[in-house]
């Protein structure tokens, strides 16, 4: 295991202390209960709160997404951990501004649980939540008799749309249903070229065979659905494209907002290499690019790899991803 | 063995936090391998964050603290140190056992099965997995079934839940998991035990053992 | 070696035309001579035009800073190579509108001859030409009898001010003027974790042991000056940021931009541990953090590793720096 | 051999090129390597591009073109192709090159000295290399210098060029780089032989090959 850390205990502790260092004039952070980071100007007088949160280890998400426009509050727990209640309870606190607080949540049984927990605790201290859930990785068949699906990189979308809803001012009845829609629309899949290694585990996640891919990794370094052979990128995205496109399903005429995410140790090189192609795709099926992304936006430490998210939009969805938002990671129109 | 007449006393409830401490910290590195096989590889860094912070709350637990005070202090601390799945399912498990502990000074066998049937309950209330779903339920319901069939002995009630809960965890095995990350790796679980099963099977070992 | 490419051949085309699919609003794309990456607006009347170029394999540099007050056109050449003439002097004749251009070149011989070229033809084609070389690498000994410092990540700075002094309306002399000055007060230093693999090479740029890294790399691949023992992160950072800070000298007092620049493959979670570290060594010497830069900006195909720069600034080029920049890497204000 | 009287013609620099695009193509790995271990590892890639191209350049090229022309295309092609630090070099010393062969039908061994001349003091003014920096300089000054006392046989004049260029290449193993990517890494570029010193060899012993 080589990594640029001090000590495997500290590097959630560390890392944030660098990002409030770094970004002072974005955000504030909370230590005791460890860690909240909440938007400096929190609580925004007559604005919905937003607060999200997980497990660390998938940055910039969702510090990174503090800010005007996006999220007034982030809750990074140990790594690859769901925060306790504790925090979240805080983080639910600080943004109150009376006009009720929404919590997005990754779909994993540790997000829900926890987030669950700070929710009752909040109500009871009167403070309104609602909860919305994400869940737009299709590699994973839903059904009632399961975890059911997980959140991944369309969690960032829905924490920017409804980011921009809450900074509009719509009520917290509004914010929350413009966020279900988004993750209602919103389909991501993800493969991954190598493992990623959690500090303390100091062992990598999986291991793979040097002509090896995992395809359908969530973002914790789990294994993904199935181990195969690697073949060039286009064949590649083909490959997470498919699932996707048939899911929702997208169709002609569509319009989509694309995001193709590295997985943390990606290089940007090899995103657009594989935008390429998605995008071709898209135009072969009739599906309209509104907007684009590339990057690493949500990751799993250093694993290489890449996700790919459509969203299907419409006028109004779009007016909210265009919306100013000033964030460390995702800054536009201030 | 605990006190008069063969009930488990707080002091007992204390051995039995110290004691999950010690085999968490000793097994932490295996409990955490099993979570990489077929989860993200966190479960013993998760448990022992969870019971080093519950020890040093022990400390300042008072003296003659009663089964259901103890109970309750480990339940309150794993829920606001552990986090992720664990936290939660064990710190309510440990919260409805100290409800069903109550008052009393020292638990019998009968008031034994009842702490453990509300612990179960608990996990199962928030974590909706069934026996079968390759999750800590397939440890924790055969342990209260083996509990409740075990007589009037609180030690051999222990003991068959102990056991009972090792073969639990032994047979999620060759299951398919239908809740937690293990869920998402479909037939690719099968061959690997669910790590908070495993868990489960160590904390009721070390019930019996300081009993 | 363990891509998400097609042909090795092809990186370099395919990765173009993926960010030209996704930022048709800020880009065109020429494609013969290859490549040239061009602002879409240019040439913007009455402004002075900035072109900057080089190797590929570094991105987002230079392509991601194309776009309203950064760079009015990029060149990427193959993969670690200078681009030749041909799409240099192309660049310089869509990006000139009357007032001049400016090339930035980074200081490898490679560039600088070729540069040159295209600034002989351009003369000959009746374009005044200024060009700025950068040197901003303390790991590198400068002397008039070597190659000099290499170009590193001090270029973004670079560009970015230069960029904002050219959208204000600057002349030629002023914007080249204002480039050199950053350059006379930025200074980096890297390390490499890992090699990085050229993909038509196939094979490592180097071989590190699990325990060693190569300190005061380039950004090609090229081993560094020394290979030692990794260490603690806090250690590393030290071993970078005082050559650094001897060197200008920076001074109890100065106000400075800091960017801590990953090499490509390291996860940002250890450029904020990166960032702590360094950001604590400023206070203890008592020089004032302006501005904090964090993220993938100038890198080296897949490495893991981190650089650091520090740019000495006043008011003015504070004030050149937060100007509205509006580019695929880079953007705020707008 | 080249014709009559023993000077080298259109056809003999048309072969030449020809023969470098071919050793080039045959040794890129290797020349890569060298790059790689004191470069950016792209040396050989850089200039298999360069003499593809060249190829492709030459069959549209007229049939007697003198040697001058010749050399100019090839000069023009690797400047437009290569990029990277020998593009430029390489494509200056084949243009000056063609300036000092000017319009002659062929080159005896006085012109054919005149010509390598010529390129050198291109890479010198271009690269401001000196001898002993560890570049192709130091292939190629010995070079000239061995053909300037070779005589007058044009083919003992290329054989001698050639030799020389392979004995400097070799010898730049044990320097430490001035110019170029090797010097930014100081001592540690002892030990490992300059690309372009190799495949500046590699260009002469071509030449001298279809002599
Ligand atoms: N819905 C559930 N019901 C019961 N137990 C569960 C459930 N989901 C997960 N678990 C248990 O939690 C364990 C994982 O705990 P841990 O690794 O600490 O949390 P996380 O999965 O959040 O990383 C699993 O091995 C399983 O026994
Ligand atoms: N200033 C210089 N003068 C002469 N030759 C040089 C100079 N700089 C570099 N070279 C030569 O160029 C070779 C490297 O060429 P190449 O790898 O194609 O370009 P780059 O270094 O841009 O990647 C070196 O091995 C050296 O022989
Ligand atoms: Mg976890
Ligand atoms: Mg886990
Ligand atoms: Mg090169
Ligand atoms: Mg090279």
């Amino acid at each position: 295991m080589k990594k640029l850390i001090n000590d495997p205990a500290k590097t959630v502790d560390e890392g944030v202390a660098g990002f409030a260092a770094a970004h002072p004039d974005l955000v504030r952070v909370v230590v005791d209960p460890p860690f909240v980071v909440v938007r400096k100007d929190a609580p925004v007088q007559g604005k919905v709160g937003i607060v999200s949160g997980g497990g660390s280890g998938h940055e910039p998400l969702h510090a990174g997404y503090v800010g005007y426009g996006m999220l007034d509050a982030a809750v990074p727990g140990a790594m690859f951990t769901s925060p306790t209640p504790d925090p979240i309870l805080e983080a639910t606190k600080q943004v109150d501004a009376g006009a009720g607080v929404l919590h997005i949540v990754k779909n994993y049984t540790g997000d829900v649980l926890n987030f669950e927990t700070a929710a009752d605790l909040a109500l009871a201290e009167g403070i309104e939540v609602q909860t919305v859930i994400t869940d737009d990785d299709v590699a994973v068949k839903d059904s009632l008799y399961t975890a059911g699906r997980r959140g991944v990189a369309g969690t960032l979308l829905v924490e920017k749309i409804a980011g921009a809803a809450a900074q509009r001012g719509d009520s917290l009845d509004q914010v929350a249903e413009v966020a279900r829609t988004v993750n209602s629309r919103v389909r991501s899949m993800g493969m991954a070229l190598s493992p990623c290694t959690v500090p303390h585990a100091g062992e990598p996640s999986f291991e793979l065979g040097e002509d090896e891919v995992e395809i359908g990794i969530g973002i914790h370094g789990e294994p993904g659905r199935e181990r195969i052979a690697l073949e060039p990128a286009d064949r590649m995205v083909d490959r997470l494209i498919e699932p996707i496109l048939e899911d929702l399903p997208f169709q002609q005429g569509d319009r989509v907002i694309l995001l193709v995410n590295g997985m943390g140790g990606t290089p940007l090189s090899e995103l657009y290499i594989v935008f390429r192609r998605a995008a071709e795709v898209l135009q072969e099926r009739g599906i309209e690019l509104a907007r684009s992304l590339v990057g690493s936006y949500v990751t799993s430490l250093e694993m290489q790899g890449v996700s790919l998210t459509l969203l299907q939009v419409d006028d109004e969805l779009l007016g909210l991803y265009d919306a100013p938002v000033e964030t460390a990671a995702l800054r536009w129109g201030r | 063995m605990s006190g008069l007449g063969g009930g488990l006393d707080g002091a007992w409830a204390r051995r039995w936090a110290e004691a999950i401490a010690e085999g968490v910290a000793d097994r932490k590195a295996e409990l955490t391998a099993l979570d990489r096989a077929i989860g993200d590889g966190d479960h013993g860094e998760n448990l022992d964050r969870g019971f080093q912070a519950v020890l040093g709350k022990l400390e300042s637990l008072e003296e003659g603290a009663t089964p259901g005070a103890v109970l309750k202090l480990v339940a309150t601390t794993l829920i606001s140190t552990v986090g992720g799945a664990s936290g939660p399912l064990y710190g309510t498990a440990f919260l409805k056992a100290s409800v069903a502990a109550g008052e009393r000074e020292s638990l019998d066998a009968a008031a034994l099965v009842e702490v453990l049937t509300a612990a179960r309950d608990g996990i199962v209330a928030r974590g909706k997995a069934e026996l079968g779903d390759k999750t800590m339920v397939d440890a924790w319901t055969p342990a209260v079934d083996a509990a409740a069939a075990a007589g009037d002995d609180v030690e051999a009630v222990l003991d068959a839940a102990a056991s009972a809960a090792e073969a639990g965890a032994a047979a999620t095995e060759p299951l398919i998991a239908h809740k937690g990350r293990a869920s998402y790796l479909g037939e690719r679980a099968q061959g690997h035990r669910d790590p908070g099963s495993e868990s489960t099977a160590l904390m009721l070992r070390a019930a019996a053992a300081v009993a």
